[in-house]
């Protein structure tokens, strides 16, 4: 009762968050509305009990991808409603509303019902935090090296790309000017 | 009781909402929040299905979307202010140099 | 003499990947050299040949993808024996008949890619590797056109290779298919060729799979209405391209024929045969009227080459021993004959820099030895007994006969049809006063060209007294082919038929 | 005997080959000497064979294996039989004379070297045609001759009529070789082999509707070698070669092939009596039917091919009609007599620098004697005059004919045979006799060397003599041929026989009495029968206009409009249309990341929908 509960709020909250990401106009309520929903998420990951995916969701996305956004967003104007020319809004809400009953189908189709067979079950008499640390350090051991590489990488090259000439305040068309004559 | 069913239900209808998102907007800033959705619909649907068949499969692949995510972001915001302080707008139709 | 087959495989990419290290100044006697050794080797191959066995030998069987059954494969037997010797003997005198210049160095490193895809072609037995040295021959040929052609090389070389192209693709399905049913009915994966022989499948299926074999092949050989892509690729390709384009390339399609449609659907070619009949017909007839309205040397020995091949699929569906010896024997001697012929229209363009008609006139005057030379390959291309042509086309025609007679009387009016074409362009160039100024001038054959020449004239006679040789050699392989196909057919009528065609006696 | 027999085949070819090394070289007169010598040396094996077969029958010779294939055997065999030595030694004999006569006549050529090649090219092929021991092998020299007819037809190349005629002999013979062709498939199919011992054997047993079918495949190349209706206007225009090819090539030897055929499968043709009838039928049309054309023209090389002609038709009646004997007997006078017309002919042209037309002769008598003598005599045998050989063998087809009940063939024989005494002495008195016309165009008329006409005195002698070899010559011939019974009594024999040379003596008669005064007036040329007859019956005319103008428009049609228009141009427009949507289709790039991710989940959608409706692992 209390999972029936918790799902229907959390749905609700969530679609309610991420609907006003779609369609807010001012970059800074789409933000917040965001990060509000990745928490709501995470409310779905505790449910499921997957509690350290719950709090991973938290501390990344709520926190380093959120502050990431955040401090992004100091770049640029926001204050200002984001001016954007939408076109074709209709073909847009149908295309996705066909593919969500589309996957929707398929994923209930009848032959997702069949039995499937766990690769790596969940492990009796362990906490869900052991269990992946468990299934993280032997099975998944080389991905999830390469995801930290990636990381690095995606670290430095935040970095770079951001911070190449940031002392140098770029005169806008002059730097046009450039690109042009470069092509 | 919530079945697989309504998870599912569930992401079919946040991962929709991320589409939409991602059509309709043209800020770029817009788009990336439009793609966290897409991701973050998709994970709550390996998480539900890892837990409903007892395979961890799905938290594993979750937790890999969640690292590639914040790289993306990295890399991709990175970018995005690159491209602002060269032309002063991150909207769509300011970049069409790939016209065919 | 273990592995012999690969090295006659490779040997020519080998040299071709060295040749980037060979100075451009001797890179043609770099080539020259390179193309004898492989035919040495050819010779070798037929000399360590035993001419009793009919089956494979030399065979080389090494698992290449295990798990999928496709392995490298390699064997030869009388069918492909002499296609090979035909195409590294080819390709050492369009070596030494070389007059291009420019980039030569390029040239002579795709010919000899060319060569090995050529004799791949002929040697693999794992279907798979047949598909990719079949595909793989386009590419050196799309350059050699692209490269160094006329005009409107691009256009041409570029409606080769989708022509031919897109026509494979559906061998390749086939391909796949086949070795899915293969597996269906034996639980194994296997691409390779023998393997597949065993294997005997329904009617209906044989009749696509045979469907989609066939366009691979037509458009190759190329039987009408397939066959435009032809005068374009030889009108515009530089000499050495044409020669290899007419003398081997157009029998790769012809082999497939011999090699795939008859013994892997044996049903289906008996069934098809008169449709197919049918169009060798017009290509024979048709090719060689469109031959004799051309202005363009080289396109009517390129139309001329239609009408031949036409003669080749004919003798192909005789299904009887004379009817596809004759149609291999041909295909050699055709190979021959025209690669000297594009040879021969080489050596005046590159005096007079046009291969139009009407710009000669009373060439036997200023050019006897040419004209000489022409005149026996053009004799030996409208079948002369004792010329390599005859041997071919007679037996053809003669196997086919026991299948239908009326058929082969109208394919046999293509040797009423070849002599008027080719009469009357020996006679519009050769004969007559010498009216053009520039003609007057020129210079009979040169010892380079003499070098290449004569090596095909001697051919061209030697083979038309004494076939014998080659024709039991590929003979035996037929015959055995022949029991395979009678025994592995599904309906008792196509037994009977193959049967019935190959007796003595009882035709009307 | 074997070696004589590889002696008397491969002469020729050694010669032809030693001579083609010289081929490219200025007039070397040792090459004429060579290549007659070696003729002779053939000739000479040739009549060394001709003794043992008199002594101890056929020479049976198998030189090697050539096609191979199924259950197809075809050697090299060469067979020296009674009628094989006779054609071999005809056609040495001939050869040898004309290689000698070459020598003065092609004097100032300057492809002097490269006729003697061809020429000893063309004997060979002739031998191996009729030396063969099986039908592929005679095959071989039937188009073996072609060849040669064909280079040497076109011998001066320069010419245009003279390419022109080569190219239509090679074409017309090709049409015919093709039913030959046929012929020998059905047969090969028959019977499983080609040697003409177990052909013959099996023919007998065979349905005759087989027999029948393979006859007159035979017979369709027959038509064609020997120039028969409607394959016949090559031989006309073939004159445009050099005259000794013309006596040797187109009135002597290679000419008579078909008949030749027709006796080798004289068992075959026995069997089926019909077709053989229809063959006699033609060869009686064609003999009347080439006489009355050769009876207007003014052309003196093309009378004699009419004449040719008119007499193949004569030994295609004997053929037919089963008188084997007689056909080849017939063919072996003709070839004496004819070979020597054509040479005089030959030396008429040299004196008259190379002018043809006999209208622009007359009064030669005086400034050579030997040939105008010689080819009276030949004239006088043509026209089957007792003693000379033509009436041995000619009278003795009239008998045929009549004997066999036939008497529509023979009155058209004896037709021609007036026929034939007229236009050949028509030729003679032009040429020889009355107004000496030459003397207005300037022309200096000189006999030809003296070795020619010695060269030319066999013939002449033969053509005298022959006719008295009838009897052993019947004797020795019918070991292998079939007899042929006249039922005829003495006097009907008698009456034939002077009725023949009646109209033949009337026709030369009528010739010199017309002729003597000046021949027929200017206003019978403008007769309807007149210009039928002096253009050919019009028949190249409508070959001109209903076979090649078509086949040429046809072509170009095919060419122009169906390769071009139609089959390339469908092949591209499949690349057009794939071209166009692609054009087309670019404006969906449109560079804007929005459109691009709305088309992305279209596809995304398309392939949903995909997934649904076909789920291949369910």
């Amino acid at each position: 009762m209390y999972e029936i509960i918790a799902f229907y709020i959390f749905s609700a909250l969530s679609i309610g968050m991420f609907a006003i990401v779609v369609l807010s106009k001012n970059a800074l309520y789409a933000m917040s509305a965001l990060a509000g929903g990745m928490i709501f998420i995470s409310g779905f990951f505790f449910i499921l009990g997957a509690e350290f995916l719950g709090v991973v969701q938290i501390t990344v996305y709520s926190g380093a991808i959120m502050a990431l956004y955040a401090f992004g967003m100091m770049f640029f104007d926001t204050t200002r409603d984001v001016k954007e020319n939408i076109k074709n809004k209709k073909i847009a809400y149908t295309l996705s509303i066909l593919s969500a009953i589309l996957v929707m189908v398929i994923l209930c189709a009848p032959f997702f019902s069949s039995a499937i067979q766990a690769n790596y079950p969940t492990i009796q008499n362990a906490g869900n935090i052991q269990m992946i640390g468990l299934v993280l350090f032997t099975k998944y051991l080389v991905p999830f090296e390469l995801a930290s590489i990636m990381l690095l990488v995606a670290m430095i090259a935040g970095i770079v790309l951001a911070s190449k000439k940031m002392d140098i305040k770029v005169e806008t068309s002059n730097e046009s000017q450039v690109v042009k004559e470069v092509k | 009781m919530i079945t697989l069913t309504h998870y599912l239900v569930l992401v079919g209808i946040l991962f929709s909402i991320g589409l939409v998102g991602v059509m309709r907007r043209t800020n770029l800033l817009m788009l990336f929040f439009s793609t966290e959705i897409l991701l973050n619909a998709v994970n709550v649907g390996f998480v539900a299905v890892s837990n409903y068949y007892g395979d961890l499969s799905g938290q594993m692949f979750a937790f890999f979307i969640i690292a590639v995510a914040a790289s993306e972001v990295a890399v991709g915001l990175g970018l995005l202010i690159l491209w602002y302080k060269r032309n002063g707008s991150i909207d769509l139709n300011s970049l069409q140099s790939m016209k065919g | 003499m273990d592995h012999i087959l690969s090295l006659l495989v490779f040997f020519p990419a080998m040299a071709g990947l060295l040749g980037f290290l060979v100075a451009k100044e001797s890179i043609k006697v770099y080539g020259i050299s390179v193309s004898a050794i492989e035919f040495f080797l050819s010779i070798i191959l037929w000399i360590g040949f035993d001419g009793s066995n009919a089956g494979y030998q030399f065979v080389e069987y090494y698992p290449f993808i295990p798990s999928y059954g496709m392995s490298y494969y390699l064997g030869v037997d009388g069918i492909s024996l002499f296609l090979v010797i035909l195409s590294t003997f080819i390709t050492m005198i369009a070596f030494i008949a070389l007059s291009i210049k420019d980039e030569i160095k390029n040239l002579i490193i795709s010919v000899l890619f060319l060569e090995m895809t050529m004799v791949g072609v002929f040697l693999i037995l794992d279907v798979i590797w047949f598909y990719a040295f079949w595909e793989l021959s386009l590419v050196p040929m799309l350059y050699i056109i692209g490269a160094w052609g006329s005009a409107q090389r691009l256009y041409a070389a570029i409606k080769f290779f989708l022509y031919t192209f897109a026509g494979s693709v559906l061998m390749l399905v086939g391909i796949l298919y086949i070795a899915f049913l293969y597996h269906d009915a034996t639980g194994i994966w296997s691409f390779a060729l023998p393997d597949w022989y065993r294997l005997q499948m329904p009617f209906d299926t044989q009749l696509l799979l045979f469907g989609a074999f066939f366009l691979a092949f037509a458009i190759k050989v190329p039987m009408f209405p397939f066959h435009t892509w032809l005068p374009y690729a030889h009108g515009q390709a530089p000499t050495i391209g044409s020669i290899i384009l007419a003398a081997v390339l157009l029998k790769m399609g012809s082999y497939g024929f011999v090699r795939f449609s008859l013994p892997l659907f044996p049903d289906a070619s008996v069934y098809f045969l008169y449709p197919i009949a049918i169009i060798s017909i017009i290509m024979v007839i048709y090719a060689a009227m469109v031959a004799y309205a051309q202005e363009d040397m080289k396109q009517v020995i390129a139309y001329s080459s239609i009408s031949h091949m036409g003669i080749v699929v004919l003798g192909t569906f005789a299904m009887n021993a004379e009817g596809i010896t004759g149609s291999i024997f041909l295909m050699l001697s055709h190979g021959i004959v025209s690669g000297a012929l594009f040879m021969l229209v080489g050596v005046i363009y590159d005096r007079r820099h046009t291969k139009l008609m009407r710009d000669f006139g009373g060439l036997a005057t200023v050019m006897p030895g040419f004209a000489t030379v022409y005149g026996i390959m053009l004799m030996a291309s409208v079948g002369l007994p004792l010329t390599i042509g005859f041997v071919g086309e007679f037996l053809s025609l003669a196997g086919f006969y026991k299948v239908n007679w009326i058929m082969t009387l109208l394919a046999g009016s293509g040797i009423i049809l070849g002599a008027v074409y080719m009469l009357t362009l020996y006679k519009k160039s050769f004969f007559g006063e010498v009216t053009h100024e520039d003609n007057k001038t020129l210079k009979d054959l040169n010892a380079k060209e003499l070098t290449a020449l004569i090596p095909l004239v001697a051919l061209v006679v030697i083979l038309g007294v004494y076939p014998k040789p080659i024709l039991t050699t590929i003979d035996m392989s037929v015959k055995k082919m022949l029991v395979l196909l009678e025994k592995k057919a599904i309906d008792p009528h196509t037994s009977e038929f193959i049967i019935n065609v190959n007796r003595i006696g009882g035709t009307k | 005997m074997e070696k004589f027999v590889y002696i008397a085949l491969f002469a020729p070819l050694l010669s032809s080959l030693l001579v083609a090394l010289f081929a490219a070289r200025p007039k070397i007169l040792f090459t004429g000497i060579l290549a007659s010598a070696l003729i002779g040396v053939s000739m000479i094996a040739s009549f060394v064979l001709l003794v043992d077969v008199n002594a101890h029958g056929a020479l049976h010779v198998k030189m090697m294996d050539w096609i191979d294939a199924g259950n197809l055997h075809i050697p090299f065999g060469f067979v020296v039989d009674q009628v094989s030595v006779i054609m071999m030694v005809t056609v040495t004999l001939v050869s040898t004379i004309v290689h000698i006569y070459s020598i003065g006549y092609m004097d100032h050529d300057k492809s002097f070297n490269r006729f003697f090649s061809y020429l000893s090219a063309f004997v060979f092929s002739m031998m191996i045609l009729v030396m063969s021991d099986n039908f592929v092998g005679l095959f071989i020299g039937w188009e073996g001759v072609g060849l040669c007819s064909w280079l040497l037809i076109g011998f001066w190349y320069h010419k245009h009529s003279a390419s022109w005629a080569a190219n239509e002999a090679f074409i017309m013979n090709r049409i015919a070789d093709l039913g030959m062709l046929m012929g020998l498939f059905l047969i090969y199919w028959q019977v499983g082999s080609f040697q003409y011992d177990i052909v013959f054997a099996a023919v007998k047993s065979m349905d005759v509707a087989i027999v029948t079918t393979i006859g007159i495949f035979l017979f369709i190349g027959a038509m064609g070698k020997s120039a028969q209706f409607p394959l016949h206007t090559w031989l006309a225009d073939a004159m445009e070669g050099p005259t000794p090819v013309s006596a040797l090539i187109h009135a002597a030897t290679m000419v008579t092939a078909g008949v030749y055929l027709v006796i080798r499968c004289g068992e075959l043709y026995t069997l089926i009596p019909h077709i053989g009838f229809a063959i006699a039928s033609l060869g009686a049309f064609v003999a009347v039917f080439a006489a009355s054309m050769a009876l207007v023209n003014n052309d003196l090389k093309r009378i004699i091919a009419y004449s040719t002609l008119s007499q193949l038709g004569y030994m295609f009646v004997a053929a037919g009609l089963g008188a084997y004997w007689i056909a080849l007997f017939h063919l072996m006078t003709h070839a004496f007599f004819k070979s020597l017309l054509f040479l005089g002919a030959g030396n008429v042209m040299h004196a008259m620098h190379d002018e043809l037309n006999i209208k622009k002769m007359g009064g030669l008598y005086g400034s050579m004697k030997a040939t105008a003598i010689l080819m009276s005599v030949a004239s006088v045998a043509l026209a089957g005059i007792y003693p000379f050989a033509g009436f041995f063998s000619k009278d003795k087809i009239l008998e045929v004919a009549f004997n066999h009940g036939a008497y529509y063939l023979w009155f058209a024989l004896f037709i021609g045979a007036g026929m034939t005494a007229f236009y050949s002495f028509r030729l003679v008195m032009l040429v020889f006799f009355g107004e000496k016309e030459y003397t207005k165009y300037g022309i200096h008329p000189h006999e030809a060397q003296p070795f020619v006409i010695y060269a030319l005195m066999p013939l002449g002698l033969l053509a005298i003599i022959a006719g008295f070899f009838e009897h052993s010559f019947e004797g020795f011939v019918t070991r292998l041929l079939s007899h042929y019974e006249v039922h005829l009594s003495h006097g009907t024999e008698w009456a034939l026989i002077a009725g023949t040379s009646a109209i033949a003596i009337s026709g030369i008669v009528f010739a010199i009495y017309k002729y003597s005064r000046g021949g027929f007036s200017k206003s019978l040329e403008n007769r309807a029968c007149y210009k039928l007859l002096i253009n050919q019956y019009f028949i190249p005319k409508l070959y001109a206009m209903y076979i090649m103008q078509p086949f040429t428009v046809l072509s170009r049609f095919l060419w122009q409009r169906i390769d071009v228009r139609i089959v390339d141009f469908t092949v591209d427009l499949i690349a057009k249309v794939i071209y166009a949507t692609g054009q087309n289709t670019r404006k969906m790039q449109s560079g804007n990341l929005s459109d691009m991710l709305r088309w992305m989940i279209v596809g995304m959608v398309a392939l949903l929908a995909l997934a649904i409706f076909f789920r291949p692992m369910v």
